[in-house]
């Protein structure tokens, strides 16, 4: 066991996995001798060799494009994107190939990528170095999406997406990267895609989150706790598929639900949530489903503590579901 | 052979047969007799497979089809280099490909039937053919897309010291999408074995070459990324030949891609929903008619002596014979079970697949395939 | 008047603002001497010539960047992508760049592109030509999006959106270009944008869905009436900004919801109109808010009959949500 | 001149100053002393403004800082060439063209502090400058998004019948992206009055130019769209004026558009996030420091006269003083108001947004701007 930042599981977790796995190879902008923009990559370079760890022109498609070939032919290929705000010139490549590759070829291919990327705000980094597009993705069938709030989950959820057959969204939560710190149990292990995680258990209300607003929501918690209220955190872990079951099984139990993240709320991660909840455990609830997001608005660099729902605005939704 | 207006600009391309079959002999690639033959076979029968599943499609037994001829040597030429090992990235005109590497008309028909013996579970539409086995990689709609998947592959060849090159296919249109940039880049950095063949087959859709781009040849694009490029006699198969074959070595001796530009033709609409009329004079078909790669094959291949008017009967007999037997078989084969729409989405099935499977299941009972 | 098909609407309008308005151009792939590969642009380059009908070199990205130039410049471009299931190579200019431009400017520069794409299977055109991927675009602050279901709406909105200061993203459903017929005003006439519509009166359930999946929900209707069932269905003809006032009241009034479309149901765009509901009318509710949608899965060749709801589908939902 | 080992590979480029600011007669253009010492002053600027930013950076006054130093003879000599109805697509490494076009240093600090007098109203990070009122159009920070939008905008000039042009800037990196090859693409087949000025300062963040393609030049990606291309010492401004100038006549004249690749260097790290030492040695920046645009702009000016010691001296006191006024003042202005987040997304006030601002004023008071 080592304390780790969330940041450092994820670079111990491609460690691990690329000294276990030849066919595992990273591939990005400025992965290698620069060792990533936020240092995910550092001393991976040094230790695999440039043909591991690919720096590559400065081309998004190219990335996933040439990672999905990669897979194709076997391999076991780590996509970093620099910052999710940059994802979209490879979109096409993601939802249009990776995606889709197993389902048009009736399974006689598969293109197991991991696309590492950073998303959510919290690092002064305005319109562009900050979002949270994550249903886009969640929508799309045929990818998984993964999103760690502990490095403990960071590494193992990251090995599990490595040995997945699947392609996986891996979205790290940057606001975070360095300021969570655990015990991380040194060499390989695997943390289950599609188990949600009570991180927090309660009985009145059930807030439903995930990646970095996890945080904000345990504060929040225990904010409404001084006012008698017990509120369970659940920490999806995997938007795609979705832990359906701890999810009803917590709203059943506390028959109030609050969603929160961070992404513009229309048509938001939250939303399917919500309506998951209002299919299927209808009767159980005492109270709305409220979703506490970002603004339905681009990202902003001056007013990004007010863009960003704080445990103070959690808290505040919270107290309305319980006041209902 | 007239210089057509639309297609050949100033710059020059390399051509060893002429449309009566004359070769010039110090060009001449040493081919032996039985992979010429076999070659002139499979061209023969891309292009009756197309007319028979035009005739199909017409008479709305088959959705949409979306044709070669014309075009065969591109496909049928550049194949024949590779060894089975290496890998093929399709687009939609490469029937060609699959069929010199051993894959059976049958098994085109249960792709264009999208049946259950369809390779791709009858998820895609007609004409793309995909075959695991002979390294034929699964082709999109998406226009380009399979350009950066070929690097991807040459690079992984290269990076585990395998000796397997990449082929990929695309036309004149592919080269103005995004992934024909980042692909022929990615390749040029890394050196990646890949052969870039591009079909300027005059138009994409409707659009001519001349407005796709400004470039006087689309080989030029090539040494934006610092790749070597020829541009070849589409409708020659020698030429085809030859010059694939240097890319291919080339490739495997580590010189990295090679792009090829091959001029051509198609003779029919851009697929079965389209009037070319709109767009194009009869006058210019009628010319490129004349410069048919199959009739120009022909011509050498009886020139050499391989080839004579009762065993070219009999070949296209043969050939009309297994294309229409294997079309009645392919027919006949049900769909795939409606189970088969929730299977892999992902590698085992989610609660939310098997939600909507079970609902499916309920109403169309279990095994539905539709009869 | 002149009885028009959904696609003649669309000739119409753009031909309309065109004759009123010179900064009005159409760019895209095929738009020109070909006429579109679905016609929506016949006879238009013949009237108004190469320069305000331009055939593009295949890129769809050069197509929306290039009218976001022109717009920005005081032009009223708009741009026709062949097939929704090709939008995805200018996803980055549509999220990064059209529907920011705005926002990012301080209002300084805006970029009132239409984009026009057809969507939706029913045509048999398999994985690649047959994609409901709207939800990417609601969920998109900036953009707007449009979908008619009648050739009136279509050219009423159209040309509402053409005018409009925003981005517009216009949804024609492809399955219904030509089989729906209806009475079209000639000249010019706006439908407003964001205003939902009530395509048939009803009091026992609210069945609301959008584009082409209006008319199956129309006929499931006419199916359960016989069973004395009466369905109110909601045509919202604009995804984004949504008109929730009518969907509450019908929904306050019913106390039954039924949200219908063939986009994949997860994370799509069913789950939002689930959740407002969940929101703002729960108590309202006298069963589960149910969503009939295409399933989890890329869009399929040959059982595209199974995969989109039909009239038979929706029913079964509506009398689920009855007998509930 | 030395060599540098980096940039200059084989292939040619203009040159008019050397080091001292001697130059080449016959290549020298036409610039008034006027218009001279307005771009000497700019480019001392530009400079001057990144020293002090930086400062501020670093005590945590502004959030983050991307600097031009060593590349400020780009932006300044070629928007130099333009008319003021002509418009400018920037990336970040251009603030020169707006303070060319008369844009106050104030107004830049205004957007560096994102405070409410910020065009952008505080939405986007540091140095993404915009100035409707000058023809600068708004950058974004995905790279080479702009590219496309010069084009629309050249364009709609052009089918208008209007004489403007357009001017964009981007990287070295940025000829890798999608949007350079669309963008280009564009321009070639329409014949688009646009100027592509390429600043190839070497890297793009880690990344050296010869890992970023595999073509010689970036010159030379010119010719894939049928577009002519120059390449020229980008911290002479001589050079660069020259080309530009050479490149907007023939966008004026129905010409269409040039394509510039000028070798330059950033002396300074990629941003204020970055750490060069990473991944570049300092002999290189020592050899390119000898090239400094500034001091060889300085140099020519005092060899034609227009420039001595003092009024240099007092010309640097100036800018300083303007300068640390202006970032005092910018600092002092205050956010604006936090309803501010919701306007602009649309143009009128959607729903939600309504309801997300009363919730936010709810909380914060109307009018809150953080004090
Ligand atoms: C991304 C994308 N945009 C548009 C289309 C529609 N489309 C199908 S084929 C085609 C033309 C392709 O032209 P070219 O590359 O020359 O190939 P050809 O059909 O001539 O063989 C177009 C525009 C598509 N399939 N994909
Ligand atoms: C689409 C996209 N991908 C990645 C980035 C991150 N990034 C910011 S600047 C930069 C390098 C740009 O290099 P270049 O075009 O040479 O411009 P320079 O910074 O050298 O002026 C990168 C990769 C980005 N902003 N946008
Ligand atoms: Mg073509
Ligand atoms: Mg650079």
């Amino acid at each position: 066991m080592t304390v780790r930042t969330l940041l450092q599981s994820v670079t111990d977790a491609m460690k691990t996995e690329m000294e276990l796995d030849d066919r595992v190879v990273i591939i990005g902008e400025d992965v290698g001798r620069d060792g990533g923009v936020f240092r995910a990559t550092e001393g991976l370079h040094a230790m695999f060799g440039g043909e591991r760890v690919m720096d590559t022109p400065l081309n998004e498609s190219g990335i996933i494009g040439t990672a999905t070939g990669m897979a194709l032919y076997g391999m076991r290929p780590i996509a970093e994107i620099q910052f999710m705000d940059f994802i979209y010139p490879a979109f096409d490549q993601i939802v249009s190939e990776l995606a889709k590759i197993s389902y048009r070829s009736g399974g006689t291919y598969t293109a197991p990528v991991v696309i590492r990327t950073p998303y959510g705000g919290g690092i002064k980094g305005g319109l562009y170095h900050s979002q949270s597009s994550e249903v886009y993705f969640a929508h799309t069938s045929g990818l998984k999406v993964v999103t760690p709030s502990t490095p403990y989950d960071a590494k193992g959820l990251l090995i599990a997406s490595i040995r997945d057959e699947d392609p996986v969204v891996f979205l790290e939560p940057k606001r975070i990267y360095r300021s969570v710190k655990q015990e991380v149990p040194d060499g390989a292990y695997t943390v289950p895609i599609g188990k949600a995680r009570i991180a927090l258990e309660g009985k009145d209300v059930s807030v439903i989150t995930y990646g970095a607003s996890v945080h904000t929501c345990l504060e929040a918690a225990a904010m409404v706790a001084r006012e008698g209220i017990s509120a369970e955190v659940v920490d999806l872990r995997t938007l795609s598929p979705l832990d359906i079951e701890t999810v009803l099984k917590s709203v059943e139990k506390t028959g109030r639900a609050v969603v929160a993240n961070e992404a513009p709320k229309f048509c938001g991660f939250g939303a399917e949530i919500a309506a998951l909840i209002a299919e299927k455990a209808i009767d159980s609830l005492r109270a709305p489903i409220l979703r506490v997001s970002g603004f339905d608005t681009p990202f902003t660099y001056t007013w990004e503590n007010v863009y960003l729902p704080d445990a103070e605005r959690v808290a505040g939704y919270i107290r309305r579901s319980m006041s209902y | 052979m007239k210089e057509s207006t639309v297609m050949e600009k100033k710059t020059g391309m390399l051509q060893i047969i002429d449309n009566e079959g004359n070769y010039r002999r110090e060009l001449e690639p040493a081919i032996p007799e039985e992979l010429l033959l076999r070659m002139y076979r499979t061209m023969a029968t891309v292009r009756k497979f197309e007319e028979i599943s035009m005739g199909l499609q017409r008479q709305g037994r088959i959705g949409f089809y979306i044709g070669a001829a014309g075009q065969e040597a591109c496909s049928v030429g550049s194949t024949a280099v590779l060894k089975k090992e290496d890998w093929i990235f399709p687009a939609y005109r490469e029937p060609g490909a699959l069929l010199l590497r051993g894959e059976t008309v049958l098994q085109l028909f249960h792709q264009l039937f999208g049946n259950s013996l369809d390779y791709n579970k009858g998820r895609q539409m007609p004409n793309h053919f995909n075959s695991r086995e002979k390294n034929v990689v699964t082709p999109s709609s998406p226009i380009a897309t399979q350009i950066p998947h070929a690097v991807g592959m040459a690079m992984g060849a290269k990076i585990t010291k395998k000796k397997e090159i990449a082929l990929t296919f695309f036309g004149d249109g592919a080269t103005s999408e995004n992934d024909f940039h980042s692909g022929m880049n990615f390749a040029g950095v890394f050196k990646a074995p890949v052969i870039f063949f591009c079909q300027n087959n005059g138009y994409a859709i409707s659009l001519p070459t001349s407005r796709q781009t400004a470039s006087e040849t689309l080989a030029q694009k090539a040494s934006a990324y610092g790749i070597p490029s020829e541009r070849v006699d589409g409708n020659d198969i020698l030429a085809v030949y030859s010059a694939a074959k240097k890319a291919a070595e080339r490739a495997r001796n580590g010189e990295g891609p090679t792009m090829i530009e091959a001029l051509t033709y198609r003779l029919g609409p851009h697929s079965s929903s389209d009037d070319p009329t709109k767009y194009r004079e009869n006058r210019e078909v009628e010319e490129w008619k004349k410069r048919d790669p199959i009739r120009r094959m022909a011509g050498y291949l009886r020139k050499k002596g391989y080839l004579d008017d009762e065993s070219d009967r009999k070949l296209m007999d043969d050939i009309d014979k297994e294309i229409r037997a294997a079309a009645k078989k392919a027919e006949a084969v049900p769909k795939p079970p409606v189970e088969s729409i929730f299977e892999n989405v992902y590698s085992s099935m989610t609660w939310n697949l098997k939600e909507q499977m079970e609902e499916t299941v309920g109403r169309y009972g279990p095994g539905y395939t539709g009869r």
